[in-house]
């Protein structure tokens, strides 16, 4: 009796509960379309993926100016999964059955889209994951807006050896999934271009490690072999800004051994004094300084919203901007938001990235992009010093990788596979 | 690549040798000629604007054959990225940036030009393939330059790009050099020019023997440059060198290690020293510890953005104004938390951890509210950046400078404990607090005072972490646990622990480091920590006797 | 005294810290069912000698034997309570937070190991010898309340309580009659009379009428070592006995 | 014969606890499959899967209460167990995966495809059978507890230095996995779980049946903790916590009861870690981290420690604000949270469950004694300082 009591207190609690955060929805159900916002707003993560929800945020407040989509307003429900990755499965699981969101936007670290992974394809929802990444993975409910490897650490490393005469590699990362595929990717791809095993250097060091002193050093004295040096870093954001400090003082010049970095974006340079970063590179699909009208008008549009003309712009950001668009459109052409459709109309939807081209979603869920390598300059910005002459597509199987060389992702009927097996012509996962 | 490097080199060895003709040469064509090709040159220099990376290289190739030494300004300017052009005209400018516009001088006679708008004037584009190029041709065109630093640097960047045909001006700049200092990097920097060049063995030898005495990474790279060439007196002689200096480099390298050490210890120190305070000697698990810090290196973000806007002249001084700063704001916020939360737990000092930890997030929250959630740029002053050379010892002034600086503030916490009087009641009222109340001290300032002057040096230690580290809202996060390893490996209470705890960890994890790796390392000295609990259950300086071992 | 009866022996027992010496070779003998008192000014190292025979501490240097063959030196606190030492701590010391009944239960002589005691079931026997000592020690009354609450005197019997339970061979009692009313002080006088008669006891204690009530041979310990020893008259007598008392 | 000890130990509060678990566990997953969506008494998945991963956490902490509620070992590590039980679930999750992984591969998992290893690592064996993962869950936290503890309680490391010190020991876990070279997925740890037990991890049914799992556990874990607390062995253990020396005195070995709860603590929190990733789906190094050890500790304080049916309901409290304050008030929660951690400490010293016990505590009192009836009155003996008793 006590229990049955207690247990129906325990459902109106509960009930309570997921009312209030699904409220506002419960009875804007019908005239609104609601959007889900998953990134960290506390913890180690906050640093990089605040910037992204307030990204959403002014994307979506535009496009209700310009009326909503399908007649409707568009509404954004934000949650804090606090750089929690078991947080981050519960809240998309909230976001999708409790507040009933018609795609999400989320996600930075490989984890957190790792652990939410099952919860998309369960609920058949979508989500759009804006950050560069280590590819090795095509999911229907995905969408990956930031650059795959072949987007972004390939052309970097052509353009060192060919622009700079590189011959000797120091593969800098933290250690996880990102750096570690990354790197094999690289090894790979520079011994097939003949360079030596003794002429790269692997290092890994743990996350927010602050201590660069050893590090450095050793870069310095690898870079001392007759043969030019220079440092492909994956080092994760928050880690950087202790290695470039001790970079810059302990004078290793870009013009000696240059520091080639993937996750060293303006926000992070904004941490810095890059007097002394000078002519370092970071390799991405978009920087702040590219003159663009499209990219101006963002800006404009970024400072108005955040009231602050010194916010930065980074790549992730226009990474939203491009997946965004792209759902508002596929929305738009198939009429309704129901997952299925979107996921059937989105593949092949073109819209304007902000580096003046166009991209595209492809069959595997990547997307086309342009890839940029940029000096840092003194003012914390990046200066474009090569890009690719046309747009390059996102590769969810890295060729240079045993294990998903044969692998194609094709989400189309018929073959509608994430990891076709070329080789032994089936789908490999779990369509077998 | 290379035949483009021999193209250049060769201009450049022309160029040089008319100079030490030109220099040598009363100066009487001097200003004449100058006149002369002022225009000249100054064609090849708007000539720069033009056209992509490869053009411009060429442009400067150009500019040095014609070698006149006031085109160098504008070299340095373009290396800098300081030199722009003019959109209307095409006429180049060295560039200084004046609020939104540019002030413009005349790239040769350094005039002023008057000033520009943000878009009348366009950046002339250089990576760091044309930064090498233009040092290089620096490199010739200053060897002769008045400053002996900036005859060193020409020296050196010969040096590094072995540039064959500077070897004759290299010679005639030696016979007129009076500088020893510089003559010994003019020496090394023909020897490196000999080795790439076509001259007989024994010369060879003879450079090598010069540059092996340099013993550094620079010989050594260049060493092993030559050390498969065809010639077998070559490369063993260069073997026997490259070995000679890899046994000086292994002495270095333990150098190396000690002073890394050193310098992580004094981090440590800084992270752990106000710790010492609140919970070593008041028992407080204080969990809000690391947000002291971080307020510390916000408070120097403020200040710094203060003297940016008001005095950038004075920017340097901007940390001797944060410190006291950053005591009174992290102190203060400090004794609010012991006058709030903890004086009403004396009796139950595990609960603090609690208390405090809940203080910590809300802390956070708050700065991430107001500063945002990205990292805060805060700058080195300049007496902070850069590095000095012990021998093959790189040591950056940032780590100096907080290696001494933890040091300065261990020894004036020391004083304060042990040779005041608010130390002696400090003391006292952490050893009886019923005896020292009845005694007339009053506790519960002591109390607060002491929180206050923990919380107070966490953020002085704040300031100088700013120096190295991100300034974000997990600033403190990321040396609360180190800290407490400190203090406790130390043993509780002890200032002097906590000294020896933190540099013993950091040396230990620097000595480890190279052999297993920062992750292992960092495990190892945990593992370690917890097995020297287990041989001193108090830590390093245990107290003995009845009291204690209750 | 010969070593035979003897049941307790120390010679030439040294402890210091950090350079102070708190015991300075010592050297006495307890023999079976003798009761001793031991009196001495603060500092002279009443409470280390207790906490060395207990184990508590090592002593830098000397002997020191239990029961003939024990070295106590060579044990811990569990072992040497295990031999039969029973302690009473200078401020008293009980459970504060479990009731009267259970203080004694716990020092009942039984089984000590964990599954011994999770296993443990309380049977008449147990409960009749809880009664028995409940009685002796006067706090039948109480014992089920929680010991936090008892007076400071009645903290002291629970103490000595718990000690009879483990029955011991060797008592040690640091001042029992600390805080006890003059009634209470005699009562306890009687209760370890009583308890000599088929116990060892060193009972150490400022309070002269306490210990001329005991009536036993006295030993006057100073600076770590035996300055005197005999009846109460005589010590009392003892010259240099006055002159570390009254300080001269 | 634990039976006996429950009639002494198994009182009001613990009781209604105890008969609530027994029930959701059966109730629960009626409501959410039995009834249909609109019926307004149905559960919705997610909150099953939400409660169910609350009641890991209560076991967790429950675990954490006996410890330190009981025994005052203050366990900054515990999460470290927690974890390490989970990791082994894990593992037997991974296997089961088979050649579903997106490499198709049949043994190796994903994360050691695309590394290029060629063949499992030996300490992956016999995860494929469930039975053995779940003695691993119980097994591998009790001896890392064994070991630790023997060294530890061996050398009376006592109070902040040993909570320290598990600090340190959960931390340096968390570095070693992280390392991706340990084998263990890295920072990505484990996770895209297919089944268990042949039953599709993502289908309601399972997720009820994990819910109800989970209850029984914790129930089985207060029945358990009781039927300690009540026996002899509790009685010494407070004993311990209040005066350690003096139960030297007595002659108990006090390190063996310590080392002794301490292990029943880790396995208890082995067991939970184990219910809890096949809830969440993901088991990373994260759960390492201190500051999880240190959150379980503040849920067992605001539910009350030393009562065993306090840590449960702060726990499920805690936790429950967590999952609402993320969501609806996302910017600000931290504000929230740490005002409720500070708020506590002030002014319900002796958590809710104190707060209720001393309320009723002179009545309780005349009526029996309760051994831990008053140690929940906030008088933290677990310090050193605290302990300086004679």
């Amino acid at each position: 009796m006590t229990v049955k009591h207690t247990k129906s207190l325990a459902g109106y609690a509960l009930a309570a509960m997921l009312a209030s955060t699904a409220f506002t929805g419960v009875q804007a159900q019908e005239e609104t379309i609601k959007v889900g916002i998953l990134h960290s707003l506390s913890g180690t993560m906050a640093i990089s993926e605040t910037t992204l929800k307030d990204a959403m945020l002014m994307l979506i407040e535009e496009q209700n100016k310009k009326g909503g989509l399908l007649g409707k307003k568009l509404e954004a429900v934000v949650v804090d999964p606090a750089s929690d990755w078991p947080l981050f499965a519960e809240k998309a699981r909230e976001l999708i059955e409790v507040n009933g969101v018609s795609a999400v936007f989320g996600c930075w670290t490989s984890v957190s889209r790792k652990s939410v992974l099952p919860v998309f394809e369960e609920l058949n929802s979508l989500l759009f994951y804006p950050v560069q990444y280590e590819g090795e993975e095509s999911q229907r409910n995905v969408f990956y807006t930031g650059a795959a490897p072949n987007q972004q650490a390939i052309p970097a490393v052509d353009y060192l050896m060919n622009e700079e005469g590189v011959e000797r590699w120091v593969l800098a990362g933290t250690d996880y999934v990102y750096p570690r595929t990354t790197n094999k990717i690289l090894e790979a791809y520079l011994k097939a271009k003949g360079v030596a095993a003794e002429d790269i250097m692997i290092n890994y060091t743990p996350f927010g490690h602050s201590d660069w002193q050893t590090i450095v050093s050793d870069i310095k004295t690898f870079g001392s072999a007759g043969k030019k040096t220079a440092v492909v870093s994956t080092i994760n954001g928050d880690a950087n800004v202790p290695f470039y400090k001790e970079l810059g003082n302990a004078g290793i010049k870009a013009e000696d051994i240059p520091v080639v970095a993937f996750s060293v974006g303006e926000e992070e340079l904004a941490g810095l004094d890059t007097g002394p970063l000078v002519g370092h590179l970071a390799a991405w699909n978009y920087f702040q300084s590219v003159d663009t009208e499209v990219n101006f008008d963002f800006i404009d549009a970024w400072h108005a919203y955040t009231g602050d003309d010194t916010r930065v712009t980074n790549d992730p950001m226009e990474a939203h901007f491009i997946g965004f668009n792209m759902w508002v459109e596929a929305v738009e052409k198939a009429g309704t938001t129901d997952p299925d459709a979107v996921i059937d109309s989105i593949v092949g939807v073109t819209v304007p990235n902000l580096t003046g081209g166009y991209s595209a979603m492809m069959p595997n869920h990547h997307i086309t992009k342009p890839v940029l390598i940029g000096e840092i300059q003194d003012d914390g910005q990046f200066e474009t010093v090569w890009e690719t002459s046309g747009l390059v597509v996102g590769d969810a199987w890295s060729d240079y990788l045993e294990g998903s060389k044969d692998l194609i992702a094709d989400w189309r009927a018929p073959m509608s596979c994430g990891n076709f097996n070329t080789a032994t012509g089936k789908c490999g996962g779990s369509g077998s | 690549m290379l035949t483009r490097t021999r193209r250049r080199s060769s201009a450049l060895g022309a160029l040089a040798v008319f100079l030490v003709l030109a220099v040598a040469t009363v100066t009487f064509a001097g200003t004449a000629a100058a006149q002369s090709d002022d225009a000249a040159l100054r064609t090849q220099l708007n000539a720069l604007a033009a056209g992509d990376f490869d053009d411009t290289q060429r442009q400067i190739n150009a500019i040095a054959e014609a070698g006149d030494p006031r085109a160098a300004p504008a070299l340095e300017a373009l290396a800098d990225g300081d030199l722009y052009f003019r959109r209307a005209d095409n006429a180049v400018f060295i560039t200084r940036k004046d609020g939104s516009d540019y002030a413009l001088r005349d790239p040769l006679t350094l005039e002023d030009a008057g000033t520009a708008g943000r878009r009348e004037v366009k950046k002339i584009r250089v990576n760091n393939r044309l930064r090498r190029v233009i040092r290089t041709a620096l490199g010739t065109l200053t060897l002769r330059a008045p400053d002996p630093a900036a005859r060193i640097e020409a020296a050196d960047a010969i040096f590094k790009a072995q540039d064959v045909d500077s070897i004759e001006p290299l010679e005639a700049a030696l016979a007129a050099e009076t500088n020893t200092d510089v003559a010994r990097h003019m020496r090394e920097a023909r020897a490196a020019a000999v080795l790439a060049s076509d001259l007989p063995t024994p010369d060879k030898l003879e450079a090598i023997a010069t540059v092996a005495a340099r013993g550094d990474r620079d010989a050594r790279s260049l060493l092993t440059g030559i050390s498969n060439g065809p010639d077998t007196a070559l490369h063993e002689a260069a073997n026997a060198a490259i070995a000679k200096v890899e046994r000086v480099q292994g002495l270095w390298d333990t150098a190396r290690n000690i002073w890394f050490g050193l310098s992580l210890g004094s981090v440590l120190l800084l992270a752990a020293i106000g710790l010492a305070i609140t919970f070593g000697v008041m028992g407080v698990i204080n969990m809000a510890h690391g947000e002291m810090v971080m307020l510390g290196a916000y408070t120097t973000f403020v200040v710094q953005s203060l003297f940016r806007t008001a005095a950038p002249e004075y920017f340097d001084y901007s940390l001797i104004v944060a410190l006291p700063a950053a005591f009174l704001v992290a102190g203060l916020v400090g004794i609010a938390i012991e006058r709030g939360i903890i004086r009403f737990l004396h009796d139950r000092p595990l609960e603090t951890l609690l208390a405090t930890w809940g203080v910590s997030l809300i802390l956070q929250q708050t700065v991430r509210t107001i500063f945002g959630p990205t990292n805060r740029e805060v700058g080195n002053p300049s007496f902070m950046s850069g590095a000095m050379e012990i021998g093959q010892l790189t040591i950056t002034y940032n780590r100096l400078w907080i290696v001494v600086f933890a040091l300065v503030v261990f020894t004036a916490l020391l004083v304060a404990m042990k040779a005041t009087r608010f130390g002696l009641y400090v003391r006292a009222v952490t050893q009886n607090r019923r005896m020292s109340a009845s005694m007339g001290i009053r506790t519960p300032l002591v109390d607060a005072l002491t929180f206050g002057l923990g919380s107070g040096i966490a953020g002085i230690a704040g300031v100088a972490l700013s120096q190295i580290d991100n300034v974000s809202p997990n600033l403190g996060q990321s040396y609360i646990i180190d800290s407490f390893m400190v203090v406790v490996f130390g043993g509780v209470g002890n200032l002097w622990g906590t000294l020896l705890g933190a540099f013993t960890l950091g040396i230990a994890n620097k000595f480890l480091e190279p052999v297993a790796g920062a992750v292992l390392a960092k495990i190892l000295v945990l593992v370690f920590i917890i097995l020297f609990i287990q041989k001193r259950p108090r830590g390093l300086f245990a107290l003995k006797g009845r009291a204690v071992d209750a | 005294m010969a070593k035979a009866e003897t049941l307790l022996y120390l010679d030439g027992v040294s402890v210091s810290f950090d350079g102070f010496k708190a015991l300075n070779n010592l050297s006495f003998l307890i023999g079976r069912n003798e009761m001793r008192a031991i009196i001495g000014p603060n500092g002279a190292g009443k409470t280390t000698m207790m906490d060395v025979i207990t184990g508590k501490t090592r002593p830098d240097e000397g002997e020191l034997r239990f029961d003939g063959k024990i070295d106590l030196t060579a044990h811990d606190e569990a072992e040497i309570a295990g031999f039969g030492i029973g302690r009473k701590f200078q401020k008293p010391t009980v459970f504060e937070n479990q009731s009267v009944r259970d203080n004694l239960m716990l020092a009942l002589k039984a089984l000590r190991g964990p599954f011994a005691t999770l296993f443990h079931r309380d049977d008449d026997a147990e409960r009749s010898r809880i009664d028995t000592l409940l009685a002796t020690i006067r706090l039948t009354a109480r014992r089920d309340d929680l010991a936090g609450d008892l007076s400071h005197g009645q903290k002291q019997w629970l103490e000595i309580g718990m000690l009879l339970a483990q029955d011991p061979e060797l008592l040690l009692i640091d001042e029992p009659a600390a805080g006890m009313t003059d009634a209470e002080t005699a009562a306890t006088a009687d209760l370890l009379r009583e308890i000599s008669k088929t116990h060892s006891v060193v009972v150490v204690e400022h309070d002269m009428a306490f210990v001329r009530a005991l009536g036993v041979k006295v030993t006057v310990l100073h600076e770590g070592s035996v300055l005197a020893e005999g009846s109460l008259d005589h010590v009392s007598n003892d010259r240099r006995v006055i002159d570390v008392y009254l300080g001269r | 014969m634990t039976l006996r000890f429950l009639s002494g130990g198994l009182t009001g509060g613990r009781l209604v606890m105890l008969a609530l678990l027994l029930a959701s566990a059966i109730l629960v997953p009626l409501l959410n499959l039995a009834l249909p969506e609109s019926h307004p008494l149905h559960v919705p998945t997610y909150a099953v899967t939400l409660m169910g991963k609350y009641l890991t956490y209560a076991l967790l902490a429950l675990a954490l209460d006996l410890v330190w509620g009981y025994c005052g070992i203050l366990s900054l590590g515990h999460a470290a167990f927690f974890a390490l039980g989970g990791y082994a679930m894990g593992m037997y999750l991974m296997r089961q995966i088979g050649s579903r992984g997106v490499y198709g591969d049949p043994v190796l998992p994903d994360f050691m495809v695309f590394l290029n290893w060629d063949e499992l690592p030996w300490y992956w064996y016999g995860f494929d059978a469930f039975s053995f993962a779940m003695l691993v869950a119980l097994v591998a936290p009790a001896i890392l507890a064994f070991v630790f503890g023997w060294f530890a309680f061996r050398s009376r490391v006592t109070g902040v230095y040993l909570s320290i010190i598990t600090q340190a020991m959960t931390y340096a876990l968390l570095l070693a996995f992280f390392r991706n070279d340990m084998g263990f997925g890295g920072n990505n740890g484990l996770t895209d779980f297919k089944d268990i037990l042949g039953f599709d991890i993502q289908s309601d049914a399972t997720r009820a049946g994990l819910f109800a799992a989970s209850a029984l556990a914790l129930a089985a874990g207060l029945v358990l903790a009781v039927a300690i607390t009540a026996s002899k062995l509790g009685k010494v253990l407070i004993a311990v916590r209040d005066a350690e020396s003096r139960t030297r005195f007595l002659g108990y070995r006090v390190e063996h009861y310590k080392l002794f709860v301490w292990t029943v603590s880790a396995m208890m929190a082995g067991l939970a870690g184990a219910l809890y990733v096949p809830q969440v789906g993901i088991i990373n190094p994260g759960e390492f981290a201190p500051a999880n050890s240190i959150e379980a500790v503040i849920w067992v304080a605001v539910g009350g420690r030393g009562t065993l049916v306090g840590p449960i309901i702060g726990a499920v409290l805690v936790n429950f604000a967590k999952s609402w304050f993320t969501a609806a008030l996302p910017e600000f929660w931290l504000f929230a949270l740490g005002g409720l951690f500070v708020f506590v400490t002030l002014f319900l010293p002796t958590g809710i469950v104190g707060l209720a016990r001393t309320a009723t505590q002179r009545l309780r009192r005349m009526r029996k004694s309760e051994p831990d009836a008053r140690n929940t009155g906030g008088s933290v003996t677990t310090e050193p300082r605290g302990q300086a008793a004679e």
